[in-house]
């Protein structure tokens, strides 16, 4: 059934019974070409450029729980591409790109919304770190745009530009980011896999690899066996729970990340706005609701769910930056575990284990480059060579050296 | 977080600034034949379990203390908290 | 060379006030000294404490008096106490305390670190409610302990001197925003 | 009596009336009273529209639960969007507007989306919206934005203050009705530190509420009484109107009070504090919260919860309707239509799905057993009732209690699932409760008086006896049972027209039934795919009737089906409440140094380093650029002398008999055979070996060395000493103390500065260049037997020194200084000019120390030493580090030197293309020498030693520039050091 106003008229005329469910719901098959574990925004995106890229359509989806439970089904929803390095730069502009296309391709309204992303400087090596930034970006094709106190004022006059101890400068601002919703990512994903034959298969838990002779030859599940010429992990915030099963360790921490929405209001925030002296970005979604959140609380941790003081913490600075949003009330404080890596920046790449690929280490940034995550992760299981914009995304950097270290923090995740 | 110091009994997990896993301690001699692969491991590569977790926590805003807090990285439930010196002392770590 | 000798300013410039029922007021003339205790020097401090201040070795988290007047020697960290004592002459914290310890410890000059700040009167644990985050009940925080805490983002060590005073000291280089947030917690407790 | 609306009784002050105005309408009402209770005694019943659909939206309950009268509270700064009316207490002055309407309340023009319903059911907007592409951010996503969202924010800063604070206590109740109550007796009567919390401004809770007896007596004087004695108890703490918000770890729970939200102004006080509150134990006694029944157009003003229309009549003494009706599928229900009939409230029906016999007798009002309300009737409010036997009614209120639902929320928020009791139809705490945790009362499931008090008292005799503390003797209250049977019962399936489950976000039963069609099948998922339970009350009345259709629809138990996740906040919550006192200059502390106020005097520009404000240059009369205080502040140091204010920058007193071999281990470079009296340069590594601070450290004695670090990193310098100190050689002697508080610092430079300083220093002390050459150290004293150290280092490239006093000197040491200099001109110079004249000999800072760079890329690689361990040298040797054409520091300056050099800009070959393939590096810092006459750059580039003399491009398309610049040696002034060894 394809979208359309046609079909939602036709459809609500006759009491909205003809609805289609948007996925099948298969039995696993016994093997696979592919096995992508993980149903959240990269799985799901992965398999379906298996499918859409490369042709292969044998191809299942196994995700523990529902679709979707994982990350993408809990962060604030931001996308952007104005990272810093090379190694990460191209990568999040090409994800950027297929943002920019993906709801005409996969025929569902993910709201993707390019209200634009403004990152405030308040001194002078700030500055000096944005004018670096930008023309990284620029020199990506991504675009940016350095805004001056005058021109910040015109697109958010509601901003403390004044505050007594951290006064506004100005902004990097990238008109293209913006915000997507995020659930209707992985649904919509997941309505084009299935329909091109993936099987996504909900509430089937990995529970160990088949590795003979270091070669992996499928995995086991809840619902049984299932074998498979290549598998690929996508499972963020579980990734060394679940590597660990294939008996290997990673350059990963997990940590919570908290955030908050506030009740509906009325429009009141244009874009996406981050703080460069404290620990809070904000946007408002379509919804009227605030969302933003700040720093990882920095435990170890695998409960989805974090403490008082990092929520005070980023609500000071909220009230730092925009004392005119103090009266709006907080709705909800939720928290989602995150694959924090010892550079920040993310894997996808071929394990030691042969047909064993990963993608993980996503910190907090994962749910932007799902498309990207997915397009390349394909690319590696399809061609058996990493696509050139994840190259330098790879397992064995810290080894080699070669980091991809945009904060400058060093081995410790919880400063990234 | 309440972080129940050995010295001086509970406190504010805010007083606190977190490192990470407990090994840390372990740092390789840097004269091994292959200390460039283990600094690699000891520095990057964690075990990162879903349970009990040993980990350090500076008392920062306190008595300066490192400890080696065990802690269930499921529940939050807090199951041992240790002089990080003594830790270090006892795995044979000195001069 | 010049003739100029050089005038001393304390954090606060003298700063008192009173609200309510609490009583603020910069306290000056303390010497404060930290003495770091040598590995396997445990008895050998123990000793010079008794014989140069007449105090015995407190535990982390405790204080003891002393003989020399207004002495307290604070349980600061495992290895280390500050020593607060009353110095006429403030450039002699260092020699006193050395002279005293000798060999026994490391002694580090900590009189110009701390903003140093009495808060007294019946309101005091009310109004510290809203910026400690110790619990100074009774049997919690009795007289004499001592504590390093973080309060309003300033680091704020804490002793109880008395049944309802509390000797706060603070960085001195953000005194001014140390006796700020203080100050608001008594103004946010006391009567209109 | 007063009004048609008012009975007689109940818990209000009538000796006083209040005025307050909704939607500009002079009204008035009496203390004791909400805002909503007050709306319904003037007969006011239309007070919103709904998120969606724009439909007229009532007062549906009495409490913290409210989904539907919300109204924007108070006017301009103090505009306070989306608050229930149920639980903002009435003061004189109130002012009150309805929201989410285009035009007025009544002809609301957005009201045109419920004919639209049809084609906005759920998810309707994932299927559409996609042609033409660029629509959706011009078109559509406005006008979505505009029609949804709730009331509206002031715009305005928020001007009310704020505070936070931290309470102990050995028990924390949670919730003053009655089991809340009986805990808090027997705790506070053992002398256990109790608080006792409760969201509303009367504690008793439902004993205010109803009718009961406790003790034999009213069951409200019983609480007014427990409450006085409680009151009395020195070691209980009354909170009343203050929330817990929610359960954190290791018994820490968060709770708001409302300081002043019943007063028409804050007379300067905290409207509202934050509590962190420590607990041992914990009892939630925080009741049930009544939901209703799905039918069609239940969703009309008018409708209520029949609980609320109860506490309406009892406490408020409001009618809620001149007929009102009941719908009910529980004997609690009836007690709603008993209590209203002995208030003198017209009863017209009572209406029950249950086969059976009458629970009570109601006079007057039309029975129906075995029956069920199929639509009802009205525009803005409801007038009448149709039942599935065609049987109408004529209505102004129709009090429907589908059963109640325990408050689990708290209970959840460690992760713990409430489970289902089957046999009072709800959910009740399941495992995994926050420690210290236990649960009592109706939040327990025990829906009686009775059982609510017992279970209370016990609860709390356990959690004493758990802390070892005997409980006082005494039994719990005692009270009788009322009747709470209930068969399940959620949607009267021959309804005519919608039927709403969340009346805020307009969620109805098709739409569950849809979505469950559409495969969102996972409560989670449906919530997500139809937004029910995410409006501001978060599903509270809504939830467990939807879990109930969709467990219907998939043929599973609502056990099987489950719950979505109850997170904090359990109402919510201001952010300027959770943020306290946390904003504009209260946001973070201000760091100043002693010589602070001298500058300000001298009229200096100061900027935020951290949290320390420093000099940043000292403009004098004339002076209309920066660059012109910067020039002259350069060129009078590099020709005289300077003085800067340098105690920001970290210092480290370290003493010990292995302090030398630990300062080895520390820095990449050696210092175990530093000379007394002597100062060096060090430079550290992380353990990944990337340079991370630099500073130098001093030989004070054998045992003894004072460090210095950058501002920035002074912390985390400390830190990671401590950490090497105490963790990884804990057999050294050393000790660490911080010191960069004690001394205040001053850097004096320039070719005169030996002579100034030979003015203040005291005659014993030798400091000519012999006796005191480039990078010795030492304590002396100045001004007359002041006891100072002085170093002599060069940030500036010039001869130079840098003198500490004690902090309480630091000022007058300023003024001294200034003093002394006035015979060779000397300035003060800030940090623009410090900067200039570093970026001038080419020193690493901040912007080249960014935790991104190896030695080798700042041209030190040499320092790092091969012959002893130290941080950082192991992973330093890594081969990406080392690469042959790596980026290397150099500098950088214009061909044409009119030009300006931006930092930021990246390198690019000439004729290379802007592209991220040939990026080649980048400016780091940049500043207008005075001595070169040129704008000058610093920059990290690839292979820049062997490429001097090259000619790249400065490209800075950001700021539009493209400057062709020459790489040259990052020393652009006194490349051999001449100047500073004189």
């Amino acid at each position: 059934m394809r979208y359309s106003a046609l079909q939602i008229l036709k459809e609500g005329l006759t009491g909205n019974r003809g609805w289609k469910p948007v996925w099948r719901e298969p039995d696993p098959k016994p093997h696979y070409d592919v096995v992508v574990v993980g149903g959240g925004g990269h799985g799901i995106a992965t398999a379906y450029y298996l499918t859409a890229v490369h042709g292969l359509t044998d191809v299942a989806v196994l995700e523990k729980s529902w679709l979707g439970s994982g990350n993408v089904g809990r962060n604030t929803t931001i996308i952007r591409s104005n990272y810093l390095l090379s190694g990460n730069e191209p990568f999040y502009e090409l994800s950027m790109r297929l943002w920019e296309g993906l709801e005409q391709e996969i025929n569902y309204n993910a709201m993707v919304s390019q209200r634009g992303i403004i990152n405030l400087y308040h001194t002078d090596p700030q500055r000096d770190a944005a004018v670096r930034r930008g023309n990284a970006m620029i020199l990506a094709g991504a675009g940016a745009v350095l805004l001056d106190r005058e021109a910040l004022r015109r697109q958010c006059p509601f901003l403390d530009f004044d505050n007594e101890r951290f006064p506004i400068k100005g902004g990097l601002w990238q008109p293209r980011g913006g915000t997507v919703r995020h659930d209707a990512v992985v649904w919509g994903y997941a309505r084009a896999a299935d329909r091109r034959g993936v099987d996504v298969i909900q509430h089937c838990e990995v529970t160990g690899f088949d590795i003979r002779d270091g070669v992996c030859r499928g995995v086991e599940t809840t619902r049984g066996a299932i074998a498979a010429n290549k598998v690929a992990v996508c499972v963020a915030g579980s990734s060394s729970r679940v590597m660990a099963l294939a008996g290997l360790r990673l350059p990963i921490e997990s940590h919570v990340l908290q955030a908050c929405v506030t009740e509906g209001l009325k429009p009141a925030i244009p874009g996406v706005i981050t703080f460069g002296a404290g620990h809070f970005y904000v946007s408002q979604s379509d919804k009227g609701g605030l969302v933003f959140g700040g720093d990882i609380d920095g435990y170890n941790t695998y409960a989805q769910r974090g403490n008082l003081p990092t929520v005070e913490d980023v609500c000071e600075g909220g009230m730092a930056l925009m004392p005119m949003i103090g009266r709006a009330r907080v709705l909800r404080m939720w928290g989602g575990v995150v694959d924090m890596s010892m550079d920040g920046s993310p894997f996808i790449d071929r394990t030691p284990v042969t047909g064993l690929y990963f993608s993980g280490g996503w910190c907090y940034g994962g749910f932007k480059a799902a498309p990207a995550g997915g397009y390349c992760l394909a690319h590696l299981l399809a061609t058996g060579t990493s696509h050139p914009v994840a190259a330098a995304m790879r397992l064995d950097r810290f080894a080699s050296g070669a980091v991809i270290d945009e904060k400058g923090m060093g081995a410790q995740p919880n400063l990234h | 977080m309440i972080i129940d110091h050995p010295l001086l009994g509970p406190r504010d997990a805010a007083e606190f600034v977190y490192l990470g896993d407990a090994s840390l301690i372990d740092r390789p001699d840097w004269q091994d034949e292959d200390a460039a692969r283990q600094f690699h491991d000891y520095l990057h590569v964690r075990d990162n379990p879903a349970g009990e977790h040993r980990e350090l926590w500076f008392h920062e805003h306190g008595d300066r203390s490192w400890l080696v807090v065990t802690r269930n990285t499921l529940t939050h439930e807090i199951i041992r908290v240790e002089l990080a010196r003594d830790v270090a002392l006892s795995l044979g770590r000195g001069r | 060379m010049s003739d100029a000798t050089l005038a001393a300013r304390t954090p606060l410039d003298a700063y008192g006030r009173t609200i309510g029922t609490v009583t603020l007021a910069e306290v000056a003339g303390l010497a404060l000294v930290s003495a770091a205790v040598p590995h396997d020097g445990d008895e050998a401090f123990a000793a010079a404490l008794a014989d140069g201040f007449g105090a015995v070795r407190p535990a982390s988290g405790d204080s003891a008096t002393g003989a020399r007047p207004a002495t307290r020697v604070l349980g600061m960290q495992p290895d280390q106490v500050f020593i607060l004592f009353e110095a006429p002459d403030p450039d002699q914290a260092v020699p006193t305390a050395a002279a005293a310890l000798g060999s026994a410890a490391y002694v580090t000059d900590q009189s110009d670190s701390w903003a140093v700040l009495r808060m007294s009167g019946t309101g005091v644990r009310v109004a510290l409610e809203r910026i400690c985050p110790l619990d100074l009940d009774d049997l919690a925080f009795p007289e004499g302990r001592v504590a390093r805490t973080v309060m309003e983002h300033l680091a704020v060590m804490i002793l109880r001197d008395g049944p309802d005073s509390f000797l706060l000291m603070s960085p001195r280089s953000s005194a001014r925003s140390f006796r700020h947030a203080v100050e608001l917690s008594v103004e946010n407790v006391s009567g209109p | 009596m007063s009004g048609p609306y008012r009975l007689d009784g109940g818990a209000i002050d009538r000796s006083r009336r209040l005025a307050f105005r909704f939607d500009g309408r002079r009204l008035t009402g009496y203390p004791g009273d909400t805002l909503a209770s007050a709306l319904l005694a003037n007969g006011i019943r239309l007070v919103g529209r709904s998120f969606k659909y724009h439909r007229p939206r009532g007062i549906f309950t009495a409490g913290s639960e409210e989904p539907s009268a919300l109204v924007e509270l108070r006017s301009g700064a103090y505009r306070e969007p989306n608050t229930r009316a149920t639980v903002a207490e009435l003061f004189d002055g109130l002012e009150a507007a309805s929201q989410n309407h285009l035009g007025s309340l009544r002809h609301d023009l957005l009201a045109v989306n419920d004919l639209l319903a049809p084609f906005l059911s759920a998810g309707f907007y994932y299927k559409t919206f996609m042609w033409p592409k660029s629509f959706w951010e011009r078109v559509y996503e406005p006008a979505i934005r505009a029609s949804a969202g709730l009331g509206r924010l002031s715009g305005e800063p928020d001007p009310d203050r704020y505070d936070k604070g931290f309470l102990h206590c050995d028990l924390l109740i949670i919730g003053a009705g009655p089991a809340g109550l009986a805990a808090a007796l027997a705790a506070g009567r053992s002398g256990a530190r109790t608080i006792v919390a409760d969201e509303d401004f009367v504690m008793g809770g439902r004993l205010n509420a109803e009718t009961h007896e406790v003790d034999g007596g009213c069951g409200t004087t019983w609480a007014a009484d427990a409450v006085r004695e409680l009151a009395s108890m020195e070691k209980v703490r009354l909170l009343p109107r203050t929330t817990v918000i929610g359960a954190f770890d290791h018994g820490i729970f968060g709770a708001l009070e409302r300081c002043t939200d019943h007063l028409a102004a804050t007379a300067g006080k905290p409207r509202q504090i934050l509590w962190r509150v420590y607990t041992k134990r914990a009892i939630l006694c925080a009741g049930a919260t009544e939901r209703p029944i799905a039918f069609g157009g239940n969703d009309r003003p008018g409708v209520m919860l029949a609980g609320a229309v109860r506490t309406y009549a009892t406490r408020f003494a409001v009618r809620a309707g001149q007929r009102v009706g009941l719908f009910t599928n529980n004997d609690d229900g009836w007690r709603t239509a008993v209590d209203l009939a002995t208030k003198g409230v017209r009863v017209a029906a009572v209406i029950d799905v249950r086969d059976r016999e009458p629970v009570a007798a109601v006079p007057d009002a039309r029975v129906r057993m075995n029956s069920q309300v199929t639509a009802t009737r009205g525009r803005h409010g409801l007038s009448g009732i149709v039942l599935a036997t065609g049987e109408r009614i004529a209505l102004d209120c129709l009090a429907v209690s589908g059963g109640w639902n325990p408050n689990v929320h708290l209970t959840c928020h460690h992760g713990g699932r409430p489970v289902w009791r089957e046999a009072i139809a709800a959910f009740v705490p399941g495992g995994r409760l926050p420690g210290g945790m236990a649960v009592a009362g109706a939040a327990a499931g025990a829906f009686t008086t009775a059982d609510a008090l017992v279970g209370g008292h016990r609860a709390a005799v356990a959690a004493l006896g758990e802390l070892g503390r005997p409980a006082a003797g005494g039994g719990p209250p005692v009270a009788s049972d009322e009747a709470t049977d209930v068969t399940a019962f959620w949607h009267v399936r021959d309804s005519r027209g919608r039927a709403w489950l969340d009346l805020q976000n307009d969620v109805t039963v098709k739409d569950v039934v849809q979505s469950h069609r559409e495969g969102f099948r996972s409560v989670e998922l449906l919530k997500r795919y139809t937004t029910l339970g995410m409006a501001t009350d978060q599903g509270k009345t809504a939830n467990v009737l939807a879990l109930a259709i969709v467990a219907g629809q998939s043929g599973r138990t609502i056990a099987e089906t489950g719950t979505t996740v109850f997170r904090p906040p359990y109402t919510p919550v201001p952010i300027a409440a959770l943020a306290g006192r946390a904003r504009g200059n209260d946001f973070r502390p201000v760091r100043l140094t002693p010589g602070h106020d001298w500058a300000e005097r001298q009229g200096a520009v100061f900027v935020e380093a951290g949290m320390w404000l420093r000099a940043q240059w000292f403009p004098l009369p004339g002076e209309s650029h920066w660059r012109q205080s910067v020039d002259r502040e350069v060129l009078h140091t590099r020709g005289s002398v300077g003085i800067c204010d340098v105690t920001t920058l970290g210092k480290i007193d370290i003493q010990g008999r292995d302090a030398a071999e630990f300062l080895n281990r520390i820095y990449a470079n050696g210092f175990a055979r530093l000379a007394v009296g002597k100062v060096r340069y060090g430079l550290m590594l992380r353990e990944d070996g990337i340079a991370y601070d630099d500073g130098t450290t001093a030989r004070l004695g054998d045992h003894h060395f004072v460090m210095t670090t950058t501002t920035a990193n002074a912390v985390l310098v400390f830190r990671n000493m401590e950490f090497a100190r105490q963790c990884l050689w804990p057999g050294l002697d050393v000790h660490l103390i911080s010191v960069t508080e004690q001394w205040a610092q001053y850097a004096v430079a320039g070719p005169n500065s030996r002579r100034l300083l030979e003015k203040l220093v005291d005659p014993e002390y030798d400091i000519s260049n012999a006796a005191f050459p480039f990078m010795a150290c030492g304590e002396i004293r100045v001004c007359g037997g002041t006891p100072a150290r002085l170093f002599r280092i060069s940030f500036s490239g010039e001869l130079a020194y840098e003198i500490a006093v004690a902090a309480r000197y630091g000022e007058a040491l300023m003024e001294a200084l200034m003093a002394a200099g006035e015979e060779f001109d000397a300035v003060a110079y800030g940090t623009e000019a410090l900067g200039v004249m570093r970026i001038e000999k080419g020193h690493a800072a901040g912007n080249e120390l960014n935790g991104q760079t190896t030695a080798r890329m700042l041209g030190l690689q040499r320092m790092v030493s091969k012959k002893k361990d130290c941080i950082g040298n192991t992973l330093s040797e890594r081969p990406a580090m080392n690469r042959e054409d790596g980026l290397e520091l150099m500098g950088f300056t214009p061909l044409d030197h009119t030009e300006e050099l931006t930092a930021g800009a990246h390198l690019l070959a000439l004729g290379a293309s802007a592209e991220t393939a040939n990026d080649e590096g980048w400016i780091t810092s940049v500043a207008y020498s005075p001595a070169l006459r040129s704008s000058v750059g610093l920059g990290f580039i690839k292979e820049g030693h062997a490429r001097v003399g090259e000619t790249v491009r400065a490209w800075d398309a950001l700021q539009g520039k493209d400057v062709p610049v020459e790489i040259v040696s990052p020393h652009f002034y006194d490349p051999d050091g001449e100047r500073l060894r004189v």
